[in-house]
């Protein structure tokens, strides 16, 4: 029964990492319709930027934490108005292209600047565990939970309470009736750019210190944080959480409890990825969409 | 313009033909293998084109089939003696076939979510392929053996590429007949909207899962030509990556184009290479150091530059171009054809 | 081509070879996810710059063109391809990844051009010679560092329940085939085995079922970044097996890394390891000459590689060894020539472990079978045995 | 010729809260040009969309020919004579006017894919046939010269005619007209009512229409049916609906207003 | 000095040239309707103004120039455009179409009430507040684009055929809700309707646009006795 319960308590650890960057992607397409491939990328330079001003600069973890979600939000700003911004009005599939584009770039030069070698990450969280009934919880990785959540709340009063947040989504998703609406399409895009890439900032440092900080380090995550946003719905914050926490959990039990699937889990897992979907196509809560003639 | 119009075309068509069948004389055997890529792109570009270009699904797992074409061509030739000649043709069926059934699922899954399912699928690929180990291999994956001339005259990789050449030709004449009769349109008409398409008779299930089985064809097609390129299948040699990478190639190329796949096909198979070449005479320690930047920079700019893809930019030049050649009595002629007011 | 190692004949020389240049070629993942590798291109490049600096081979400047395949093996076929046919180098140094370097090993046998070197400790390219007689591997084998943990575990642990975590790929998998075939009979000590894919961000499953199949003693075969998650993740579910930690992810830089993430020392404290290179980052071997060279080199050539990068010292190592077997090749090196030496060869590296030997035979391709068996006390490595060598006992396929 | 009778069988549909359609009850005489109006929000596209197998409904039946077209999927309704135009026109933007056209005859012809890649006789002279007959269709719309324009960026009221000469090029029995006029200033509208008025005729055709322009309706129908929240308030001679109290409670508003 | 002054308006869609030189004005407080042909360029004028498609000449709007405004700023000015096609929000719900319909209004105290006329204006929507906009019936749809608009408050209001595909009844309610607020807000209106009898019953000013150019204006009264007006587009 403890293992059961550790097994599962492991998994939402995992299913916590996922989910931190999902929410990212899920933010990003609420305020672009696209899905940016390049989003762990910058997750991963915006975290090499708190690593720098910790080891460099010597700052304390608190300012080098705000410093690298402000450079997150800041560099998300200048990439769409500089980049982004000739491609806003072509198909998402170009879309797409230059957030593969941008992968590479920000890929290699985080590579080119820091290296290869992983690097350790502080965490302000004990990594030591405690046990709970026998079952072992790290805080550390409770904390990436609930910082996700904490996130989570914020982007969904955002972006359903607040004037702003509403004018992102109608920006996305209908540019010309929205800029009708007296709303300044191009910006809101860039905001949208910049909150996801602080989003994203936060998830990197949040994981950085169990994945540890190197270039590729979210290339492997960034697939389950896909898998998890479709899975809760792409358009759906708590999607993206529920979603994450919940592949995270079904990759470890497949893994201990079906021994013949445990080396192709990530297959088993996938496939229950497209079942689930066909069953309900916009995901677990995702808002299915409307067209009728 | 019914005089240049033609005229125009067929030189370019020639021009097109004498290139094709000449380049493999003027380069060299490895420029002709890089070539021979090219078309194996090219041919797996033009599947998935049609199936995000002509029915409107978006794949980012199409390198998933070329895995099932490289496996069918390598099993069948070390497990059944095949030549590999005639695995070609089988890695088309097999791979269609599970295409068809990929498709089917695929039916329920519109935009993003079809993207991130089939995502899914290429990721998910090599690691199921290694499960079969007595079949595939497993993780060493299965070494073929090397490609040899039938035509005298012509070198190893020369033949290669005339192989190719030819397979590509009849590919593209059958998708360039599919697309423009009927079921052609019923691809775009449920592409362009699923509800008046059933309203006029398309059967928009079969219609898609039937892109899908083709799509999975040119795949499997393409793969089998990629592994014998290669001369070994791995379940490395097919990460996500790959279709990531075909998918760069059809935007390019240009969506909705076929002519499009051919240079998809290209800058697919040049781009790593070019993008490294262009960098080093400036700096060899930039090159080394950062090539993914470099890659990522010329991709940026090439997207700039031809929004439409290349294709797109093409026919604007040749528009350009056959405008020029009109005479001036054509040019004369307002260029409004429609009458001004509405049922007269 | 043709000529022997004689200098009789000044003008005799074979392709890739010029008055002033001796032109080598290679292909390396310098960008897609295996560029980390790409650090040991241009490390090995440093020492060939350093090389030339010293006179260079008899006379002659190396000129090391390596290329970027991504890890790809249909990049690496014409990219091969191109070097050899365009290019003319002398002959493929230094390519990296089983599968890729697989992709093209039947074309250089062909066109007779030696593949020397190959970064990958795939059994493959050290038992196939005769098969393939230009090719040529040069680190110890995934297999037969395996080979050593077995014997070590049936001489001093015959009663260890052993769980194994590994990569599934060829190289975590020919890990495991080495620890199961020299366990032999005593297979059956490996109570669990989990693996994991290339890139799997956690690995908390994996380690929870081996920690309940009740091990004593885990194997972890693993590139470094999950290697270093193994280690913290063990620790994190309070397991503290005896670990035995593979070559490639030993080094303490990562290590350290590991013990940084897990907030205490005591999370790497007692893993076994093998070493066979200097290592730099050890305070005992800092006035080691093979350290200060190193250093010399690095410094010089490759300012801005990290010096405490192990794929660094491998980078250099193995040009060491290129050198010495081009010098060795003669006034006129020509293919021929080099094979001879290649087969023949019976070098100490300054780059390697005293005492390690690099080492072939006309008829045994195993380059280096020697490594000793170490364990880290939380600041550095105890070295446990002497030189193990497995020589003549790695079986294939 | 045209014997197949539309009967609507009670038909109940509902979205979430929204009653769309609710138990209604009528059928159509064969060649009868049937008039369906109402307020908006009423329920008439969504008549038409049951009919046409786009939505299924809660519950009832409808019946073509004494066949229910419930047990198809709605690519086969139109297969059986029934074709339709759309309220928000639904075009194939991307392709051309001609394209949108044989679209309209996919049910018509035969060829498929392997037929057609291979250029087989059969293929070749379909589509020669089929290209014909969308150019007649064309010429009936009074389109023929748009013939290779792309439809996306053609003025409304061209797409209204575009959608029309699809609807007819299928050879249909049945054809249901949603707010053709839509958009249509009142040269047009007058002149559409004559095109009407001649398909009808010449096509030898049942027509349902649904159009707010009262004018039309009154000149081409000779049946009305009437629906208010979903259900059928009226039903009779354009004559008879128009001094009908209920609607003109409901929807007509003052007779003397300007249509 | 007219609030709305257009002089030599050309625009395009990309190499087509569709409005040559087109010349109108609108007074403060005035309503003027904008007839003409199917495909005559109405459409095309009143997104010229509100910065929808590319265009050169004199544009100005209460002083300002408008030539260069994107249509985010011209909707900041006050001018609010029903657009042709509606320009639905589909996947948001009705309500959230409304509360963006006020987006750019800075007394956001007064936005309840204009919410609660909206909604006296068309009780459907009332009820259909949390619907997706996108399932709305046609002329639900039509209602809910020219609620939106109001809920701006501009000070010009372009309206592109509102009476698309409303109800005779609804058609006559929308008439009277323009009519009210030029009466009683002082909203000044650009009416393009096919319903040119109904146009020219509420306009004070009125063209006639043919081909890209204004072949006819006046008084609204005027132009409803001018013979061609009458036969193209009275209908008798
Ligand atoms: N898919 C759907 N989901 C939710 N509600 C729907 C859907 N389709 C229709 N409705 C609702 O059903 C009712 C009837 O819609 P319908 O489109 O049939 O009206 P209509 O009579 O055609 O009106 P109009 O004259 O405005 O076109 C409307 O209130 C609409 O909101
Ligand atoms: N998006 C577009 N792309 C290309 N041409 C267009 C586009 N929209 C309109 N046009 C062309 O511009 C001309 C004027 O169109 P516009 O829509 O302004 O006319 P209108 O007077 O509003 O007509 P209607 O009464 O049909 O709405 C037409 O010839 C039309 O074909
Ligand atoms: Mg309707
Ligand atoms: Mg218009």
């Amino acid at each position: 029964m403890t293992a059961l319960a550790q097994q599962i308590v492991s998994g939402l650890a995992a299913g916590g990492i996922y989910a931190s960057l999902a929410l990212a992607l899920v933010l990003i397409y609420s305020a672009m319709g696209l899905v940016n491939f390049a989003q762990g990328e910058f997750a991963m330079f915006s975290t090499f930027i708190a690593w720098a001003l910790i080891v460099a600069l010597h700052l304390p973890y608190a300012l080098a934490f705000v410093g690298a979600v402000l450079f997150g939000f800041g560099a998300g700003i200048v990439l769409e108005r500089a980049v982004v911004r000739p491609f806003e009005k072509s198909s998402p599939l170009i879309l797409v292209i230059v957030t593969l584009a941008l992968f590479s770039i920000a890929n290699g030069l985080a590579g080119a600047i820091w290296g290869y070698v992983p690097k350790p990450f502080p965490s302000p969280f004990p990594v030591t565990p405690i046990s709970l009934g026998g079952v072992l919880v790290s805080l550390q990785d409770m904390a990436v939970i609930g910082i996700t959540l904490v996130v989570l709340g914020l982007i969904s009063l955002f972006l359903t309470r607040t004037r702003l947040g509403l004018a992102l989504r109608a920006a996305a998703l209908y540019p010309e009736s929205a800029s009708l609406m007296g709303v300044r399409v191009g910006w809101m895009l860039a905001l949208g750019w910049g909150l996801a890439s602080a989003v994203g900032a936060v998830s990197g440092i949040l994981v950085a210190p169990i994945i540890f900080l190197e270039p590729n380090m979210m290339q492997g995550t960034i697939i389950y944080a896909f898998a998890a946003a479709v899975l809760g719905g792409i358009d759906s914050p708590l999607g993206a959480v529920v979603g994450g926490l919940s592949l995270g959990v079904a990759l470890n039990l497949i893994g201990a409890y079906i021994p013949q699937l445990a080396d192709v889990r990530l297959g088993v897992a996938l496939l229950l990825l497209v079942l689930v979907l066909v069953l309900r196509p916009a995901g677990l809560l995702g808002r299915p969409e409307v067209s009728r003639v | 313009m019914a005089r240049t119009g033609p005229g125009l075309r067929i030189a370019i068509g020639v021009l097109v033909a004498v290139v094709a069948v000449g380049l493999p004389f003027q380069a060299s055997g490895f420029q002709s293998l890089e070539l021979a890529y090219a078309l194996t792109f090219a041919i797996a570009i033009l599947g998935l084109n049609l199936l995000i270009g002509y029915s409107g699904q978006i794949s980012l797992g199409h390198g998933a089939f070329l895995a099932v074409g490289g496996y069918v061509t390598a099993i069948g030739q070390q497990r059944y003696g095949l030549n590999y000649l005639v695995t070609i043709p089988l890695a088309g069926i097999i791979s269609g076939l599970i295409g068809f059934l990929v498709g089917l699922p695929a039916l329920r899954l519109h935009g993003i979510y079809l993207a991130l399912a089939t995502f899914a699928l290429a990721v998910a690929a090599p690691s199921v392929m290694k499960k079969p180990a007595d079949l595939t291999g497993g993780v060493k994956g299965i070494i073929l053996p090397p490609y040899t001339s039938l035509v005298p005259g012509l070198s190893d990789d020369q033949y290669f590429y005339f192989l190719c050449l030819l397979i590509t030709v009849i590919l593209f004449l059958v998708s360039y007949n599919i697309l423009r009769k009927r079921p052609g349109r019923a691809f775009k008409a449920v592409r362009d909207g699923e509800l008046a398409a059933a309203a006029f008779g398309i059967n928009v299930s079969t219609y898609k899962t039937l892109a899908f089985a083709i799509s999975a064809i040119y795949g499997g097609v393409a793969g089998s030509l990629y592994a014998t390129a290669t001369g070994f299948v791995s379940p490395d040699s097919y990460p996500f990556q790959l279709s990531i990478l075909l998918l760069v190639g059809a935007v390019l190329g240009g969506i909705a184009t076929i002519e499009g796949a051919i240079f998809g096909g290209l800058f697919t198979e040049f781009l790593p290479i070019f993008s490294q070449q262009a960098l080093t005479p400036i700096s060899r320690q930039l090159a080394n150091a950062a090539p993914a930047v470099t890659q990522g920079i010329v991709l940026l700019i090439v997207m700039f530059v031809a929004r439409q893809g290349i294709a797109g930019l093409l026919r604007q030049g040749y528009a350009a171009l056959r405008g020029r050649l009109r005479t001036d009595a054509q040019t004369l002629k307002p260029a409004g054809e429609s009458p001004p007011t509405g049922i007269r | 081509g043709g000529g022997g190692s004689s200098s009789s004949t000044p003008a005799a020389s074979d392709v890739g070879v010029t008055k002033d240049t001796i032109t080598l070629g290679g292909t390396i993942a310098l960008s897609g996810p295996a560029s980390a590798y790409g650090t040991i291109a241009r490390a090995s490049d440093a020492y060939f710059k350093y090389t030339n600096d010293h006179g260079g081979v008899n006379g002659r400047k190396i000129v090391y063109k390596y290329v970027d395949d991504a890890y790809n093996p249909a990049q690496t076929v014409p990219l091969t391809k191109q070097q050899v046919e365009q290019d003319q180098v002398f002959l493929m140094y230094g390519g990296l990844g089983t599968q890729a370097q697989t992709s093209v090993r039947e074309y250089l046998n062909t066109k007779k051009v030696p593949q020397v070197f190959v970064a990958t400790g795939a059994t493959t390219f050290s038992a196939e010679h005769k098969k393939y007689p230009y090719t040529f591997g040069w680190q110890p084998t995934y297999q037969g560092e395996s080979l050593i943990y077995a014997q070590y575990i049936q001489k001093n642990l015959p009663n260890a329940k052993i769980g194994v975590i590994y990569q599934n790929d060829d190289y975590g998998q020919d890990y495991l085939n080495g620890l199961v075939k020299g366990l032999g009979s005593k297979a059956n000590l490996i109570v669990d085995k989990q693996s994991n894919e290339v890139g799997a961000p956690d690995l908390g499953s994996q380690i929870l079922h081996l920690k309940s199949s009740g091990a004593d003693t885990l194997f972890i075969f693993e590139t470094p970044s999950p290697a270093i998650k193994s280690l913290v993740t063990a620790f994190k579910v309070n397991w503290k097996p005896t670990i035995f930690l593979n070559g490639v992810a030993a080094p303490m830089p990562y290590l350290f890394a590991a013990a940084k993430a897990a907030g205490t020392p005591a999370a790497v404290e007692s893993v076994w390891s093998v070493e066979y290179t200097i290592d730099p980052t050890d305070p005992q071997q800092a006035s080691d000459a093979g350290v200060t060279q190193y250093r010399d080199v690095m410094q010089k050539y490759f300012p801005s590689g990290d010096l405490n990068d192990a794929f660094n010292v491998y980078g250099v190592a193995v040009a060491y060894t290129m050198v010495d077997v081009l010098k060795r090749a003669g006034a006129n090196p020509t293919r021929k020539a080099v094979l001879d030496i290649l087969n023949n060869l019976n070098e100490t590296n300054p780059f390697l472990h005293k005492s390690v030997q690099v080492k072939n035979t006309s008829s045994d391709h195993y380059t280096i079978t020697q490594e000793i068996l170490a364990k880290f006390d939380g600041t550095r490595y105890i070295p446990q045995s002497q030189v193990i060598d497995v020589r003549g006992q790695i079986k294939f396929p | 010729m045209a014997e197949a009778r539309l009967a609507v069988d009670d038909v109940t549909i509902r979205f979430g809260g929204v009653v769309a359609l609710d138990s209604v009850n009528f059928s159509v005489t064969p060649g009868h040009f049937l008039g369906v109006i109402g307020p908006n929000g009423a329920g008439k596209t969504t008549l038409f969309n049951v009919i046409t197998r786009l939505y299924t409904p809660t519950s009832g039946d409808v019946t073509w020919g004494g066949q229910s077209l419930l047990k198809l999927p709605p690519h086969r309704v139109v297969g059986l004579g029934i074709a339709r135009t759309f309220q928000n026109v639904a075009l194939f933007p991307n392709m051309t006017v001609l394209d949108n056209v044989l679209v309209g005859q996919h049910a018509r012809m035969g060829a498929g894919v392997i037929e057609a890649a291979l250029s087989l006789p059969r293929s070749g002279r379909e589509e020669r046939q089929a290209r014909q007959r969308a150019m007649e269709a064309l010429e009936r719309v009074e389109l023929p010269h748009l013939a290779q324009r792309l439809a996306a960026g053609l003025p409304y009221s061209t797409l209204k005619r575009v959608e029309l000469a699809r609807a007819i090029v299928s050879n249909p029995r049945l054809l249901l007209l949603d707010e053709p006029a839509g958009g249509l200033n009142r040269e047009a509208v007058s002149e559409l009512t004559g095109l009407l008025r001649r398909l009808h005729a010449e096509l030898d055709l049942t027509i349902l229409l649904v159009e707010h322009f009262m004018a039309l309706v009154m000149a081409v129908s000779n049946q009305v049916v009437v629906l208010d929240f979903g259900r059928k308030i009226a039903e009779g001679t354009p004559a008879e609906i128009q001094n009908d109290p209920a609607v003109i409670h409901a929807y007509l508003g003052v007779p003397d207003a300007p249509a | 000095m007219p609030l709305l002054e257009l002089n030599g308006l050309q625009a395009w869609y990309g190499q087509r040239h569709v409005l040559h030189g087109v010349d109108i004005s609108v007074e403060e407080g005035q309503i003027v309707a904008l007839l003409g042909a199917n495909g005559a360029g109405k459409t095309t004028t009143l997104r010229s103004i509100s910065g929808m498609v590319s265009r050169s000449g004199q544009m100005c709007f209460n002083g300002r120039p408008l030539s260069r405004a994107p249509a985010d700023e011209t909707a900041r000015l006050g001018i609010a455009h029903v657009p042709e096609g509606r320009g639905t929000m589909g996947q948001m719900s009705v309500l959230e179409n409304l509360r963006l319909g006020a987006y750019v209004r800075r007394d956001r105290k007064n936005v309840a009430g204009d919410f609660r006329r909206v909604f006296e204006y068309f009780p459907w929507l009332a009820q259909r507040q949390k619907q997706a906009a996108g399932t709305l019936s046609g002329g639900e749809q039509q209602m809910l684009a020219v609620g939106r608009a109001l809920m701006s408050r501009p000070k010009l209001l372009l309206l592109d055929e509102p009476s698309l595909g409303l109800a005779p009844l609804v058609v006559r309610s929308i008439v009277e809700i323009v009519a009210t607020i030029n009466r009683t807000d002082g909203v000044a209106v650009l009416l393009v309707e096919q319903n040119a009898a109904l146009a020219l019953n509420v306009a004070h000013q009125a063209y006639v646009l043919e081909s890209g150019r204004v072949v006819l204006s006046g008084k609204a009264d005027e132009l409803s006795k001018n013979e061609s007006v009458r036969r193209s587009y009275l209908g008798y």
